[in-house]
């Protein structure tokens, strides 16, 4: 029986993550994975959305040349080759995890892989154990009782991304992150989408103001929007599927070739032995302190199978958490306040932080600030006016609340926001930050200054 | 837990400490006495607060 | 005479900002603009430089539509509606100054200004008198006395983006970031282009490892380029212009449609009545203080005519800082070694704080990392992975002392940078701040776990 300080369970970016620093930590380290190596992250969920919406983002590029003083008349879409492309990035990512087991001197075990007592894992009858077991399982697309999915007219986020045929017309039903990355990538596409949102607003999650600019925007590029709807009843017919939707006024029924159910994720915690162990599950997920330990020593869990955020970055930031604690590390324990989230949608949104709401809620006196980038050089000329930054600050001493942007780019803009809450700024910190010219940052800049009556560009 | 009383060598006054200190008219000298729990023993935030919270006691 | 708290001379970003901040601080504005408000940067520069510059983008996507899985035939550029967009951008702009010059009370008296002692401003024989004058005149394009600048076989940067015909063939001289911003377009559009710098690596403010990746790029998308090489002279030609280019090993003569000279600036400092009030200038700039102040009370100076980086963002934090310190604000000093400085061309450059090569001439001990977007998975996504994300730190006290990137958006990326930087962070909280994933800013954090040994996904 082969014997590791760090067994790690689930090869997603939480569990790939939690072995490369275990192992570079020194400690001797495994990882047991039943598909691809690099979980649904690399494989079924943030790299081949992101590849889909590129060509998707292309695709308008093309359709608006003359925008740009540029003339392409055959533009179409390879739908067969849009897919594959992703498929092939996402497989090269898997190589890519793949390649750093090997550096990392980590060894794969492929199969299904169960926890018993004694620490020790069972993976397909084959029996290892380790002094520190990290289960990093993840989760899978959850499954409504009304909207089961058979993978032909109801599906799922795998099957949303390598259909073989483009579908003519699409229901999504939730209007999370995942949902709506699908229904802007296929409304790009030239699919006609219907967004079905229990909610009263489109990304529920996000600030109002987000909200509404971000259904403002769907709109405007075609997608049908049905907020405080639900979706009661789904039939076959001989074209496609039939709808049975609840709304604020009633019934109504829609016809579409296709349901794709987005309305969360169902974490795998079945058959993986936490019973055997006697590990405690609540509400669906793995209950762990601080540093990820779950009840039973030497057994961990990190990533979408414990409470907390469902994101690939926290997943991993768990991970390392984990295994540098694990280490003896003087460990830094995670802010959950300061974790950001970010749609790659046509427009993209990014916040961290609270939404003026619950800022409200939580009482404090807000400065509030926003800046349209309609009002911006750079997003004038890029031809990207849509969207805005928005800030929270905290009246009384200054603290950044908060920070919501919907706009172009705006994923890899959030970051400044994170590193500067990280390190306890105030407004006036960011405003005397000399942002270059001209870039669509200059906002986040001009949204402080709006924020304490000194923006200029507007 | 009780908090001990230690002197906190290394003091980083993020802006937000400072202007939450200047609010409530806390020095330095007073500052540095707050321990911190941040990376190396830093002063955060909910350290200062609690400290406001707790009425100051060193 | 009309008397007022404060005139700027010149409304370019420098001039107008300054007179809008001055204006919210109370204090009775006036500006004096010879030609359209908004400078250099809104007319002639930032905004539609980076017009012309999202055309090419856009241009370079419907030339590798095929690589998204799409398909376009019959992909052409219009010349003329490119440079039309562009102009119609730097109107819109413009007007937009108009605007908030209304919005804001301020004066705007248009013709030649001229300084005059006891505070008072000639334009076109109207006097007007101010407490404080605030000179902000700009620069125009420099000209070498053996590359003369004709307006039709050797021309300038306002010629360069307004050209009627599309050259076949053009010769850049200097790589610095208006240089290579026009040979990147050009070469885009089609255009043979050879840069001829005088440096031994292109854009040679960067840092080496920017440079080389940039000049790898460069060669690669078809631009020629002699480094350590000089223009000595330029002759007429029946359909174009011969130039002899003096390099490393020799002579060479080289012929092209057009030369294009971008070897810097030559300040507005003539005839503007400086030596009348007695103002002080060295190696052509207004010799200035830590708020901005001449030798003569009452005459400022702020912008390209002042000594330090010639940079919109510059001009507008300098604008602002001496209207505040006039006000009797609080003013901050501008912290002249944490500003960034951003290159628009393909790939972007963005970098703020010390290279590599000045941090050891300073006399550091380092710890540089580096992350290269070959191995970032949005980079994969998005087919962007082309540069890298490079920091250095000081290895004694952890201090970030620059921040070096090449690539896609990277130009809307350094913020972050130069915020931490400004909050004077260490390595560890950019390492422990949860970047989103999947984003090219994870390649930050990355770059700083490389210093420190740490990174995850190399
Ligand atoms: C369509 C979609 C798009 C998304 N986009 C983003 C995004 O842009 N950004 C973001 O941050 N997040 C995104 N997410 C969420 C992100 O994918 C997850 O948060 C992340 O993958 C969670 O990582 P993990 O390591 O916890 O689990 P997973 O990635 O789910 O990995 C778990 C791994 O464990 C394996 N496994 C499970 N049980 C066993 C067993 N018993 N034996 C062996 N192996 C087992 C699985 O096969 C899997 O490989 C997206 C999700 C989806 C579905
Ligand atoms: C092609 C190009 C691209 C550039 N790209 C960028 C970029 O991407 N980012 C960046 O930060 N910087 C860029 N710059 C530099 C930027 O344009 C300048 O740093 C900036 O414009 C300086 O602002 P200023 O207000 O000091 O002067 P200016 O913008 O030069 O404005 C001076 C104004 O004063 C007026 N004026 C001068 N004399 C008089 C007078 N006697 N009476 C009345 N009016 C007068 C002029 O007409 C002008 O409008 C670029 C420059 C060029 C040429």
């Amino acid at each position: 029986m082969s014997k590791y300080d760090v067994i790690v369970l689930g090869s997603g970016p939480g569990g790939y993550v939690t072995a490369i620093r275990a192992s570079q930590l020194g400690l001797k380290t495994a990882v047991v994975e039943k598909e691809s190596l690099g979980g649904v992250c690399l494989n079924w969920g943030c790299i081949p959305t992101k590849a889909l919406l590129k060509s998707a983002q292309v695709f308008e590029y093309l359709n608006h040349a003359e925008d740009y003083g540029l003339k392409a008349t055959g533009v179409d879409k390879d739908f067969t080759a849009v897919v594959k492309r992703s498929r092939s990035v996402a497989e090269g990512m898997s190589k890519g995890v793949q390649f750093l087991m090997k550096k990392n001197k980590i060894d794969v075990i492929n199969g299904f892989g169960k926890i018993k007592p004694g620490k020790k894992i069972d993976v397909d009858g084959k029996e290892y154990s380790a002094d520190h077991i990290i289960i990093a399982t993840g989760a899978r697309s959850r499954e409504l009782p009304n909207l089961k999915q058979d993978g032909e007219t109801v599906i799922g986020y795998r099957k949303a991304m390598t259909l073989k045929e483009q579908p003519k017309s699409m229901i999504v039903v939730g209007s999370g992150a995942i949902g709506v990355e699908f229904a802007s990538f296929y409304n790009s596409m030239g699919t006609e989408v219907t967004i079905v949102e229990y909610m009263p607003h489109v990304v529920p999650v996000e600030d109002e103001d987000v909200s509404k600019q971000f259904e403002r925007s769907l709109k405007k590029a075609g997608v049908k929007v049905m907020t405080g709807s639900s979706v009661e009843k789904v039939e076959k017919t001989k074209s496609g599927v039939k709808a049975t939707v609840k709304t604020k006024k009633g019934e109504e029924t829609l016809e579409a070739d296709i349901v794709l159910s987005a309305v969360g994720i169902k974490t795998n915690i079945e058959n993986i032995g936490l019973e055997d162990v006697g590990i405690v599950t609540d509400k669906d997920k793995i209950i762990v302190n601080d540093w990820y330990q779950t009840n039973m020593p030497g057994y961990y869990a990190i990533g979408d199978v414990t409470p907390g955020p469902a994101l690939a970055h926290v997943a991993s930031a768990e991970g390392i958490t984990c295994v540098e604690k694990i280490a003896g590390m003087h460990a830094e324990k995670i802010d959950y306040s300061n974790i950001p989230g970010c749609t790659y949608a046509s427009p993209e949104i990014a916040s961290v932080g609270m939404t003026e709401k619950q800022a409200k809620e939580a009482g404090y006196e807000l400065k509030v600030g926003k800046f349209p980038f309609s009002a911006s050089g750079k997003a004038s000329a890029s031809g990207a006016k849509d969207g805005f930054v928005k800030v929270i600050f905290d009246a009384k001493y200054g603290e950044w609340l908060g920070c919501h942007m919907i706009g172009a780019g705006v994923t890899d803009m959030i970051a400044e926001a994170v590193l500067g809450r990280k390190l306890e700024t105030t407004g006036h910190e960011v405003l005397k930050t000399i942002h270059p010219h001209p870039t669509m940052s200059e906002a986040v800049m001009e949204a402080v200054a709006d924020a304490y009556d000194e923006v200029i560009h507007l | 837990a009780t908090r001990t009383i230690v002197s906190n060598e290394n003091v980083f006054v993020s802006p937000l400490i400072d202007s939450i200190a200047r609010k409530h008219h806390i020095s330095y000298e007073e500052i540095a006495r707050i321990p911190g729990t941040g990376t190396k023993g830093r002063l955060r935030k909910k350290d200062i607060m609690q400290y406001i919270d707790d009425g100051r006691p060193f």
